[in-house]
């Protein structure tokens, strides 16, 4: 059933996912490393829907969907904020901070 | 050594590779390929993991639409790669330093085997049988058998989870009015 | 009528109240204020009289009228309002009321010209109501109202003309030196109540002797601070420095309170508690060498004033040093005496002193004069234009010189004798009889020096104001007279023995004593050739000063202040006081205005509390606030950091 | 009235504030669709959104009327008192900053009344968020509502602000919800449930695996983020200065509202057999919250800024009544909720009048002088400064103390004190607020001139005031009301646990 | 009187009177017009005299329990209830608010010239606060009044105070907050563990001390909680600072109630709370003797700072946490001599620094100037001024006869016996009162008048005379016949100490009277 082997490639995933947003500064590129946590976590589900029936893949379903809205509202973020700025940058965007 | 384990050898490493070039390629659009990569490989796992649906969604819908919409977006805004380190030296460290506990700390779970979660979830002396332990996931796995992939997943999603369901029509809509109103040229 | 000895408090304080009305409303109604200020006084001594006289007739047994509750705390410290009337109380009373109308009758004159008569007249009574209440209370709280409020009325009298701020300063002086006293007083009081129980003076005297150690710490240490207060009300060393300096007030009022009352308070006080006093040998030697070194001082200090007032402070400080010696040794019979001569002659001293100070006073307004109307050196050859004054100071001189039959003469010698008497207990006593024996040759030499300066010669202050001297008006003169002859004849109050006297003020006071008796060692009473000697020594030493006085002072003519040739050495010393004023100022007052501005308000209240420690714990949690949102950087990846090391120690926490 | 959720009738009856707010978007809608340009349309949706939250809190009203309660387990969402009151404390919060918003968006030229529909369709996902009686309602709501609340963040398009503002608040929103989502996925691995009174009963019969305590420890991390918890707290500050006013108004009170309701239901119903896991964490959270949020905001100048810090510190004092577990804690979560919600919205709603259109944002040298001009502003103002520090007289005492008093029955001290001390800095930058407007001069004659008070924003923020004043007073009917929905929120878990 | 009074059921309604009146005259002068502020404050002012000196009477002095009691549940859910009742530690607190209500408004009758209205108002306030922590026996309640009398006074203090008035308003609501803080969560643990331990969760007074027991381990903490909060209102040494401040920047009717109700808060905290609740911890040798040298050091250190003040104001400051010093002492020097002292002396400071305070904003509404270096000679210009003033310093520095020795006398007695050394230390205080008390007289009244503008000056006019005397009488009365207040705070104080008897340490010294180092 693969079900170690399977949690563990997720947390390495998960774990890449999150360096990627430390240390990208591009929010699209960040924005796609928190994608790739996502798709960590539905192989946890999925793993663990081998033993706990189909409501894990249930659960992935939903969390496609959401990953889906997010991406449309995110980039429509990314796009206003691109009008402003003409960047991407994060390292450019602090006019709030104190 | 069986077959499956050795298949899943092969995607994981895929899984992983793609996503470590994919977090540290200069290239949005390059990470954007390594990322669909990354997805590419999940869906082999998927269909080793018994989840053929889920793995055909996650190359259409995600791999698919998704990120046709990211690759959409980077060529739009037409963003370059970044100049320079990606962060100072110090951000680095901190960044990869976190993660790599973080990632520890979450990799402990590689301990688990059936048995063991069975054991966990059982109020019963060590040593339980699975399959008595987890009735639902062999019923499941005799219900895909029986019903095929797709009616296994549809008849738990429109009845017991038909709530979740419908929430996520209302989700969708506040995304799409969102995207609408923050992304049209003028109000 | 016993029971009526309130009315004696309340007269004069009825005065006061109706006089300060007047001050307030009608200031110019002096009449009216003269009136009520000494008939209040004149009716109070009738009460002491009549109190006196049924004193006289009864068995000496204490009576004490009970007025109101006072502090009703607990059954253990219930005070009333209480008066006690014994031989000791009756005594003051009649000084306190006899001279203190002369002195209001004095002041009628005195005083007529100043525009703060009402207010002056409020005062003085007032005085009166405060200083009976401290000789009547019948325990040591409700003297101390009176001890506080004569205090307080010296206060107000020593700077009654205050837009002089050397006036003001010297009532507050005076104060503050009260005041120290006043905390001896209090801390005595407390002592007392958590040892001997009461605060009474009658169950004092009967409870003290069973509950406290003969010679023990408690009650040396009671004694010994309320010495203290003594030594403050009294004018003792080491807080004798506000008395000449209250010499800023009336003339009057220095003769009243600097003089004949207020000043003996601290004497009174001791014998009133002569029971405790007797019961530590250590505290009375220390009375006794504290009443011998300041009768000492001041007598040297008095050899070289020049004005009239200040030489009659130092005199009284220094006879109330004798006072001291008195009741140090258990002589308290003696201290008694002495006292009430004292108040005699010392008054009249003063009140011719005003009868000078106001001729002279006139004399510079008529002719326009800018002399210092009290520096004898602007006097001289006052004896042709004020015979009567001149006459009757003659009389006070010889008495306080000692010079037999007068009044001063029998008083301190019997204050001398005890002292050598005393002096086979301890050879500090005979130290103090030779302090005083010496004093009093300074005494002789002061007075004469004075009389000499003042009344003899001819006159220093000029031309212009020679014509306007002249005798006061009889309203003044009076009072002298009575006072005059009470000065001659009072030393036949206790007439010795061997003058062909009864003791009498002994035996009166012998009710009082009688506790007192009965704990003290008896005194052997110099007898035969020792008494002789002694006395021939004291008569010597009078006539000695006396005759140089005179002699020394006339021997060349007086410089006028201006042309005083500056002095050297012991005579600059003595002139300064010994600069005792400027070493308080230098010891104590200075060092305590810096302690507290430097010290305690810049130091601790505004520097450590304010600034260091409110301050501080203000800045450093804005510190740490301005620290906190510097990490607030903006920048999503710092942020995502910290997320992930919170997120790390979270899960660090609970995966252990 | 039991309802039977395994149906879709009994689905539709327990959805039923939901369903009818959800309808109601769909009617504003397509009103919008026709009527999107001019000022009056905007306050006309306006107008129309509100009344969809008074039928909501009708149709809520009328379930806890008839005393819902789920018949069996409750799927998916939780039917007793505390959803209630959930609701209604959520539904009022998003009516009165529509309320706010009434005239606010028109004088910041931003005309798209789409903005009521997303506050409409972010309160379903707050109500389903606190609502949920299942993990995978919890992560649906709690995302219908984050979507709707990164757009409303960034939707004065015209300034940069608060597009960066949108954009930091969705990575880090979106980065925390795959901690939550992977801690969801852990509690499932160690259940095999999502449902939370089955998840609950499962944890009460076994030893917490490590599964289940990653699980727990992520599901705390993406909460604590959505709290604004230190130092999951760092995007709050910015996105609430960044945010249009009333929309901050709506983050810090209603959005963290509905985290803390759906974090309570979740520590009670799936985790109280972990408790002594969990409250070190809470604990730890709780004090760190407290003194940052507390420190931070002593150092800032804008008003803005400093409400939101003072809203992570608030936070930090919610934590307190989590940690206690009981049902006073539960209720106190409800009271001190109701009584800081009332307070910021006021607090927002005042603030969101005195700001200009287009102008940078309030400081709080700019205050100085308005009481002279503009008194019932300032002493409204003052009020809601009083009450967020917690003095007597306000409700936010009552809260406070509540909060305190449910710590301390469970015998914790040291938490009650380090909310003191958080008091006690925080007078720091209340006070001089209150400062700056009674006691200060103003500047200059012309200033506060162009302070406009829109009449329903005036009403809104009266009536909160005299709120805040009077059940500062008389507690009685709130106090009485949570505690007994508080209850019921326990009596779920707790014969599972017994099992 | 008495009969009278219980037949209109006095004690029943007259403290819900007292506490509701002013709330009811606020309302009333925001909406009448401007000039008519003053006169409805005046008019509750003194309906409030006229209807509050029947306590006087219908005070029962040998009933040492609480009295007018009223217990009605107010959040009943969780034990909170508006229960009110005073006896001998709160009555004479109660009279002397009540009393001096007529005399603020008063003498703030010229002063106040601008935003008359809002003055009025927050003055009302202010009274109901101040009596509601004298009349409170619900901790709750208690709590609620204590920390909302901040509020009218920082107002009093920031609107109507002088130059520095922010500071000083700010230091003083920041200083008694942050030092009342930690009292709600005592407070709060008190009734739980109490409520543990008997079942019954409740915030009154009374059910609280009966089971005072059962806090015994956490006494000295939850002391130090009470503590803090009343050392700083009192103000005990080193928690000070702030009073001279807010004393001398507020406004006079802020001062006057100031000094004559808010520091007794304090005091009365001690008194009525802290230690009755622990007595075993706060009258432990090493507590006791730590209260009792901060008590005297303040006593000392205040009187020294205030030697050497230029601002007149911030001497009488300083006077005042002088005075309270002795206040602490009394209270630890546990005896009933000393703590029917220290009532007597936080009534008599009341009286003479209110006083004091009444006479320096009379100067400074002719002069515009409280720096003492400006005046100076002013007796010979008004001669009734001066006479007052003397008065009252000297009551304050406690002249025999006058209302400020009977306190300080029986302070200082009654604590002797424990603290002989301190109280001999605190006694030296009778040298520098005389000295700061004196000094500043004379240099505002006495020498020569040098400033022509204090020429001009006026004598009292009617109305602050109406001000001014009873006050003086009342010094007069209380100095010499102080029976009939010691007769009313004496049960209260007899109870006190039987409470707390069990408790004390060995004293220093026994009296011969009963062989018993503390009561009677």
């Amino acid at each position: 059933m693969l079900l170690g082997p399977s949690l563990a490639l997720s947390a390495v995933l998960f774990a890449i996912g999150v360096a990627g947003v430390l240390i990208r500064r591009n929010a699209i590129v960040l924005f796609m490393c928190i994608e790739l946590m996502l798709n960590a976590v539905n192989l946890t589900f999925i793993a663990l829907a081998q033993v706990h029936g189909m409501s894990g893949q249930i659960m992935v379903f939903f969390v496609m969907t959401v990953a889906a809205a997010e991406a449309a509202v995110g980039l429509a973020i990314i796009l206003a904020i691109f009008r402003h700025t003409q960047t991407v940058d994060l390292t450019q965007l602090n006019l709030l901070k104190g | 050594m069986d077959v499956v384990t050795l298949v899943f050898g092969v995607f994981a490493l895929w899984a992983v590779v793609s996503a470590l070039v994919c977090v540290t390629r200069r290239s949005p659009i390059s990470s954007a390929m390594w990322l669909v990569s990354t997805m590419f490989a999940l869906a082999g796992i998927y269909v080793l993991l018994n989840a053929e649906f889920i793995a055909a969604i996650q190359v259409l819908v995600y791999a698919g639409a998704v990120m046709v919409l990211f690759l959409f977006v980077i060529m739009l805004l037409n963003v370059d790669a970044e100049i320079g380190p990606m962060r100072r030296s110090y951000g680095w460290v901190v960044g990869v330093g976190a993660a790599l506990v973080l990632g520890a700390q979450l990799l402990v779970m590689r301990g688990y085997s059936v048995q063991r979660l069975a054991d966990e979830i059982s109020t019963m002396p060590l040593g339980v049988d699975p399959s008595l332990v987890f009735p639902e996931g062999a019923a499941a796995r005799a219900a895909t058998a029986s019903r095929g992939v797709v009616g296994g997943i549809a008849e738990p999603l429109f009845q017991a989870y038909l709530i979740p369901f419908e929430i996520t029509s209302v989700l969708l809509l506040a995304a799409a009015i969102g995207a609408v109103v923050l992304a049209k040229k003028r109000l | 009528m016993t029971d009526l000895i309130w009315l004696a408090v309340a007269l004069p304080l009825l005065g006061a109240i109706l006089n300060g009305a007047i001050a307030v409303a009608r200031p110019t109604w002096k009449s009216a204020v003269s009136f009520i200020g000494v008939g209040t006084l004149v009716a109070a001594f009738a009460v002491a009289v009549m109190v006196a006289l049924e004193a006289a007739r009864g068995d000496g047994a204490a009576t004490t009228v009970h007025l109101w509750r006072w502090m009703p705390v607990t059954e253990r410290l219930n005070i009333d309002l209480a008066l006690v009337v014994d031989r000791l109380s009756v005594v003051m009373l009649l000084v306190i009321t006899g001279v203190g109308s002369l002195i209001h009758l004095f002041s009628v004159g005195y005083m007529r010209a100043d525009a703060g008569y009402a207010r002056y007249f409020a005062y003085l009574n007032l005085f009166v109501a405060f200083m009976l209440v401290l000789v009547l209370g019948a325990s040591l709280p409700v003297s101390f109202i009176g001890w506080e409020g004569v205090g307080l009325c010296s206060y107000l009298l020593i700077g009654f003309w205050f837009d002089d701020k050397a006036n003001a300063d010297a009532g507050k002086k005076a104060f503050l030196a009260n005041r120290i006293g006043d905390f001896g007083v209090l801390i005595a009081m407390f002592m007392l109540w958590w040892h001997v129980g009461t605060l009474d003076f009658g169950a004092i005297a009967e409870r003290a002797p069973a509950l406290l150690p003969l010679g023990g710490t408690v009650v040396t240490a009671i004694t010994l601070f309320l010495f203290l207060g003594c030594t403050g009300k009294s004018a003792q060393i080491p807080l004798f420095v506000w008395l000449p300096d209250a010499m800023a007030g009336p003339t009057p009022v220095s003769a009243l309170i600097h003089a004949a009352t207020m000043v003996t308070a601290g004497v009174f006080l001791v014998v009133r508690m002569g029971v405790l006093f007797t019961m530590s040998p250590v505290t009375q030697l220390v009375v006794t060498l504290t009443g011998a070194l300041t009768a000492f001082l001041a007598a040297t200090i008095a050899l070289r004033q020049y004005d009239i007032k200040k030489v009659l402070a130092y005199s009284t400080v220094s006879q109330l040093g004798y006072m001291f010696i008195g009741v140090g040794t258990g002589a308290y019979t003696a201290g008694i005496f002495h006292l009430v001569t004292h108040a005699f002659f010392k008054a009249l001293l003063f009140l011719g002193a005003g009868s000078v100070i106001h001729a002279m006073h006139h004399a510079q307004h008529a002719a326009h004069s800018e002399l210092d109307g009290q520096d004898m050196r602007n006097m001289g050859g006052l004896r042709r234009a004020m015979p009567w004054t001149f006459l009757l100071m003659g009389l006070a001189t010889l008495a306080i010189a000692g010079v037999p039959p007068f009044a001063g003469f029998f008083s301190k010698d019997e204050i001398l004798a005890a002292a050598f008497a005393r002096g086979e207990v301890s050879p500090v006593y005979l130290a103090s009889w030779a302090l005083g024996l010496a004093a009093a040759l300074m005494t002789a030499f002061y007075m004469a020096r004075l009389m000499a300066m003042t009344f003899m010669g001819r006159f220093r202050g000029g031309d212009a104001m020679q014509p306007h001297l002249h005798d006061a008006p009889w309203i003044m003169t009076g009072p002298l007279v009575v006072l005059g002859i009470l000065s001659v004849t009072g030393g036949g109050l206790n007439l010795p023995a061997f003058a062909g006297g009864s003791h009498f003020l002994e035996h009166w006071l012998e009710p009082v004593l009688r506790p007192v008796t009965a704990l003290a060692m008896p005194l052997a009473h110099p007898h035969g050739m020792t008494e002789f000697l002694l006395l021939g020594g004291a008569i010597a030493a009078a006539v000695i000063g006396l005759a140089a006085g005179i002699r020394l002072t006339l021997a060349r003519p007086v410089a006028l202040p201006a042309d005083q040739p500056p002095e050297r050495g012991l005579a600059r010393l003595l002139a300064a006081k010994y600069h005792i004023d400027e070493i308080y100022d230098f010891l104590v007052v200075r060092p305590l205005m810096w302690f507290s501005t430097r010290v305690l308000w810049k130091g601790i209240d505004q520097f450590i509390v304010d600034r260091i420690a409110v301050g501080g714990i203000a800045r450093v949690t804005q510190g740490l606030g301005w620290l906190g949102s510097r990490l607030q950087n903006g920048q999503v990846a710092f942020y995502v950091a910290m997320f992930a090391v919170g997120a790390v120690i979270i899960l660090r926490t609970l995966a252990r | 009235m039991p309802v039977d959720l395994s149906t879709p009738v009994g689905a539709l009856v327990a959805l039923l504030p939901e369903l009818v707010l959800t309808a109601w978007a769909l009617v504003v809608l397509l009103v919008v669709a026709w009527r999107h340009r001019t000022a009056r349309d905007s306050r006309f949706v306006g107008l129309l959104s509100i009344v969809g939250y008074v039928l909501a809190l009708l149709a809520t009203t009328w379930l806890a009327w008839r005393g819902a309660h789920a018949d069996g387990l409750s799927q998916m969402i939780a039917l007793d008192g505390f959803r209630f009151a959930s609701d209604a404390l959520l539904l009022w919060i998003a009516g009165a900053v529509a309320v706010l918003s009434l005239r606010w968006l028109e004088r910041q030229g931003i005309l798209a009344p789409e903005y009521y529909v997303l506050l409409m369709l972010a309160t379903v996902g707050m109500m389903l968020l606190a609502g949920a009686a299942d993990l995978i309602t919890l992560f649906l709501g709690l995302e219908v509502m984050s979507i709707s609340v990164y757009v409303l963040a960034g939707y004065d398009r015209t300034r940069r602000a608060s597009a960066e503002a949108a954009l930091k608040y969705f990575l880090i929103g979106s980065f925390a919800t795959g901690f939550l989502l992977y801690g969801i996925a852990l509690i499932y691995g160690a259940t095999g449930q999502f449902n939370l009174t089955l998840i609950g009963a499962q944890f009460a019969a076994t030893e917490p695996s490590l599964m289940a305590k990653l699980g727990m420890g992520l599901l705390l991390i993406g909460f604590g983020f959505k709290v604004a918890a230190v130092p999951f707290h760092a995007w709050a500050p910015d996105v609430y200065e960044g945010a249009p006013t009333p929309v901050t108004a709506y983050m810090a009170s209603g959005v963290k509202a509905a985290a803390f309701l759906a974090l309570a239901r979740v520590l009670a119903e799936a985790f109280p057999a972990y408790v002594d896991l969990w409250r070190p964490i809470v604990w730890g959270l709780a004090i760190v919250t407290i003194l940052v949020g507390n420190l931070v905001a002593l150092a800032q100048t804008s008003i803005k800024r400093m409400l939101a810090y003072s809203a992570v510190a608030h936070a930090g004092y919610l934590f307190l009544a989590l940690w206690a577990h009981s049902d006073e804690g539960t209720a106190a979560v409800l009271v001190y909720l109701l009584a800081y919600s009332v307070t910021t919205v006021a607090a927002f709603g005042i603030l969101a009048s005195i700001e200009r259109a287009g102008a940078r944002t309030v400081l709080i040298t700019d205050l100085e002088g308005l009481y002279s001009v503009r008194p019932f502003a300032s002493l409204g103002l003052s009020v809601c400064m009083l009450s967020l520090l917690g003095f007597p007289g306000t409700f936010g005492f009552i809260g406070k103390w509540y909060l305190i008093s449910a710590t301390l029955a469970q015998g914790e001290v040291v938490l009650a004190v380090v909310a003191m001390i958080g008091s006690g800095i925080s007078i720091g930058y209340y006070l001089p607020i209150v400062l700056a407007m009674t006691l200060k001069p103003t500047r200059t004659r012309q200033a506060h001139q162009t302070i406009r008070f829109p009449r329903p924003a005036k009403l809104a923020v009266a009536i909160c005031v005299v709120a805040i004043l009077v059940l500062g007073i008389w507690p009685n009917t709130v106090l009485d009301f949570a505690t007994q929905e508080a209850v019921q929120l326990r009596r779920i878990a707790t014969p599972v646990m017994t099992r | 009187m008495t009969s009278f009074l219980a037949s209109i059921g006095y004690e029943h309604w007259i403290l819900q009177v007292l506490l509701g009146l002013p709330l009811l005259g606020m309302p009333l002068i925001l909406v009448f017009p401007r000039h008519m502020a003053r006169w409805i404050a005046l008019t509750v002012a003194l309906t409030e005299l006229v209807l509050g000196l029947g306590i006087w009477w219908a005070f029962d002095p040998s009933n040492p329990a609480l009295q007018f009691v009223t217990d009605v549940d107010w959040i009943g859910r969780f034990g909170i209830g508006y229960r009110v009742g005073i006896d001998g530690l709160s009555v004479l607190m109660v009279l002397l608010s009540v009393i001096m209500m007529p005399l603020v408004v008063w003498g703030s009758w010229r002063g106040i010239d601008q935003k008359q209205r809002g003055f009025y108002t927050l003055l009302l306030a202010l009274k109901t606060g101040m009596l509601g922590v004298f009349v409170s026996t619900d901790l709750f309640l208690f709590y609620f009044f204590w920390e909302l009398l901040l509020i009218p006074m920082y107002f009093l203090i920031g609107i109507w105070g002088s130059n520095n008035r922010l500071y000083a308003a700010t230091k003083f609501v920041i200083y008694t907050f942050v030092g009342s803080l930690l009292m709600l969560v005592a407070i709060v643990w008190m009734v739980w563990t109490v409520g543990k331990g008997t079942g019954t969760y409740s915030f009154a007074y009374e059910h609280l001390l009966e089971h005072a027991a059962l806090m015994q381990p956490w006494a000295g903490w939850l002391f130090v909680a009470f503590a803090l909060a009343f050392a700083v209102k009192v103000p005990l040494f080193p928690f000070h600072t702030w009073l001279p401040d807010a004393h001398t920047e507020a406004p006079t009717a802020g001062s006057v109630d100031l000094a004559v109700i808010l520091l007794k808060m304090g005091t009365y905290g001690f008194l009525r709370f802290a230690i009755p609740f622990f007595p075993t911890f706060a009258l432990s040798e090493t507590v006791g003797l730590v209260m009792a040298t901060l008590a005297v050091t303040g006593i000392v250190y205040a009187a020294l700072v205030a030697m050497v003040q230029p601002d007149l104001k911030r001497l009488v400051a300083y006077s005042s946490v002088s005075h309270l010093g002795f206040v602490m002492l009394g209270i630890w020097g546990s005896t009933v001599e000393s703590v029917q002292g220290a009532i007597l002396v936080m009534v008599s400071h009341g009286l003479s620094t209110g006083a004091l305070f009444f006479l320096i904003g009379m100067l400074y509404e002719r002069r515009h100037t409280r720096n003492i270096a400006d005046f100076g000679g002013l007796a010979k210009a008004a001669p009734l001024m001066a006479a007052a003033f003397t008065i009252t310093a000297f009551s304050s520095i406690g002249l025999p006869g006058l209302n400020g020795f009977i306190g300080e006398f029986l302070v200082l007695i009654g604590a002797f016996g424990r603290y002989p050394v301190l109280v001999g230390v605190a006694t030296t205080v009778v040298v520098f009162s005389a000295a700061y008390m004196l000094w500043a007289t004379q240099r505002v009244f006495f020498n020569r008048m040098t400033n022509p503008l204090n020429e001009a000056i006026g004598d009292l006019t009617r109305r602050e005379l109406a001000v001014l005397v009873p006050l003086i009488l009342a010094m007069f009365w209380i100095g010499l016949y102080p029976g009939p207040l010691l007769r009313r705070t004496e049960g209260a104080a007899r109870r006190y100490i039987e409470m707390v008897q069990p408790h004390l340490p060995a004293a220093a010294m026994q009296h011969p009277a009963t062989g018993a180092g503390g009561s009677h």
